[in-house]
């Protein structure tokens, strides 16, 4: 049982890092580990509430579901205060799920230390 | 001594074969490469080199959902390259190698 | 506890924001006391060039010196796109593609951009 | 005078393309002609209200202000309603400053008639 | 006026969404009864592979054949990644760049995905 | 006959060359090139090719303002490439030319 640590810079749908993402977070979860995932630049995009995939023709699961059964299961998911801010999302997190954390480039010091392996997306 | 992983997942991984092979002629460590998501043509653009490298030792990966939905299970030499669900990766991560580098 | 941490720029600099984001994100990281590497690689080296337009970078990296982060280019990529020593960005050192592998090797995590 | 249409799937910050659109299309404008902009995939996330692109570290005015006095200039600009709401934004518009128009690909192929010349960025 | 219009298809189908977007692109502009051409080149011809998975892609593949549009892809990309023929899907037909290159200039919009 | 005028931004942009080459094979056309973005690079890394079609008749230009901002303006060879303000590509776009093929 150790900790993962997880870097995503682009948001959902147009790039298939995020997905990726998931796939190892769960299967991480799964196995007992820990997950702390560092949303970053479009990063902040993937937990945006609302997303209709399932409506469309994707007809999938969209990422901000994703993303917070991953929260419900104990993956911790912090987004990058300055890059949503930027992108116009709110920084109190009212475009968020519950249990997403607005956060600094601290946090993303704070993660790094405490994983026991680390991988950019 | 460490055991490497490289994770590559860009179509033009090739400045990442370059690091794997710097590092591999020091004979000191033991080094894995993991090919995901667009990274997986990697495998079809450098096939001789990756026998190369296989041939020296490096063990190298690919998820098979990757390679599956790019409909390249047929093309990919599985003598040389090695199919993984995602769940193996997280294994391969987590504990069967100590240090992870991210080419990504 | 600190770790060593490689941050990779593998960008030109306009482009796209990763070069600036990468470097920031280098900054940031000294809040941890982590021992920051940043490398200049493949088409990152275009952003290594003094004579770009610095005006979002200038103030980051003479921050990044400050803290003493390391700030290397490889030497392999800089031949390939003819780039010299001389129009490197101060403060920059050049390291062979073998020194970078190794400071990758000897790394704890690596943020690409 | 003429019409330039302009196709951009990219969002804000992330990639110049949205900049280069502005520059174009203010261009275009001075001269007299008339431009009709269609965002798609990522690209609806440039007219996104609320950026605070000055307040940040890149110190600059905003994507969604240069576009909002596009609009006030004469630009049309339509954001793709599937990948709005794909991304979670609000097919009402209310993400958005007055004047951009939510629309279907209908509206691509109409600029595409319009258009005497076309570009994709 | 009803337009020749070209659309191009240069990403690998599943790494981003280009692909999809480029052929609903597509399939939409025959709202306005425009003439379209589907072009894939470069990269792009890993997306006209049929074994790829088409759970995205077929509904729109098969509309885009119902209204007859033109679907291509270059021969000289095909070699470079030694795709052959047999390998596409159906209904997909092979140009020489040369062809490739007409059919870009005779059309009056072209969009790159 | 047509004049012809071709938009490269991306730095992998050779593709775009070897459809410029094939048209112009035709020897039917006028054909310009203008380089905007990281398309700028093009000029750095295919220097011997554009010079090759500069001299056969195809004009190449480059958006001055993104020339300078990557530093490029001793770099770009500007007895082959015309450094242009984004206000003369609207003229060019609009008026000079009269297909545009975005090739991004």
């Amino acid at each position: 049982m150790a900790i993962l640590g997880i870097l995503c810079t682009t948001g959902p749908y147009q790039f298939q890092n995020i997905d990726t993402v998931i796939e190892i977070t769960k299967s991480a979860l799964k196995k007992n580990h820990e997950v702390q995932i560092f949303l970053l630049m479009d990063g902040i995009y993937n937990p945006k509430m609302d997303q209709k995939a399932k409506e469309v023709y994707l007809k999938k699961k969209p990422v901000d579901e994703f993303l917070k059964e991953l929260i419900d299961k104990g993956a911790k998911i912090v987004c990058c205060g300055i890059s949503l801010i930027t992108r116009g999302l709110d920084i109190n997190g009212s475009d968020y799920p519950e249990g997403v954390i607005i956060g600094g480039l601290e946090e993303l010091a704070e993660i790094i230390e405490n994983s026991d392996k680390f991988i950019s997306l | 001594m460490a055991k490497i992983l490289y994770l590559i997942d860009k179509k033009y991984g090739e400045e990442g074969l370059k690091l794997v092979k710097a590092v591999n002629s020091s004979g000191k460590h033991e080094i894995g490469v993991i090919l995901i998501q667009d990274g997986i043509y990697l495998a079809l653009r450098e096939k001789k080199q990756i026998f190369k490298l296989v041939e020296e030792g490096i063990s190298f990966f690919a998820t098979k959902k990757d390679v599956n939905m790019r409909g390249l299970s047929e093309k990919i030499d599985r003598t040389n390259i090695k199919l993984v669900e995602y769940s193996e990766l997280v294994d391969l991560v987590m504990e069967k190698y100590e240090k992870i580098i991210s080419y990504v | 506890m600190p770790k060593k941490v490689s941050v990779l720029i593998r960008h030109p600099p306009f482009g796209t924001i990763h070069t600036f984001e990468g470097l920031r994100a280098a900054a940031g990281l000294f809040s941890g006391d982590h021992k920051v590497t940043v490398i200049y690689l493949g088409d990152g080296v275009f952003s290594a060039i003094d004579s770009i337009d610095k005006k979002y970078l200038e103030q980051i990296l003479a921050t990044l010196l400050e803290l003493e982060a390391k700030i290397v280019v490889e030497k392999e990529s800089m031949e390939k796109f003819q780039v010299e020593e001389e129009e490197l960005i101060e403060g920059l050192e050049v390291r062979k593609r073998s020194e970078i592998a190794e400071i990758l090797v000897e790394s704890d995590a690596i943020l690409t951009f």
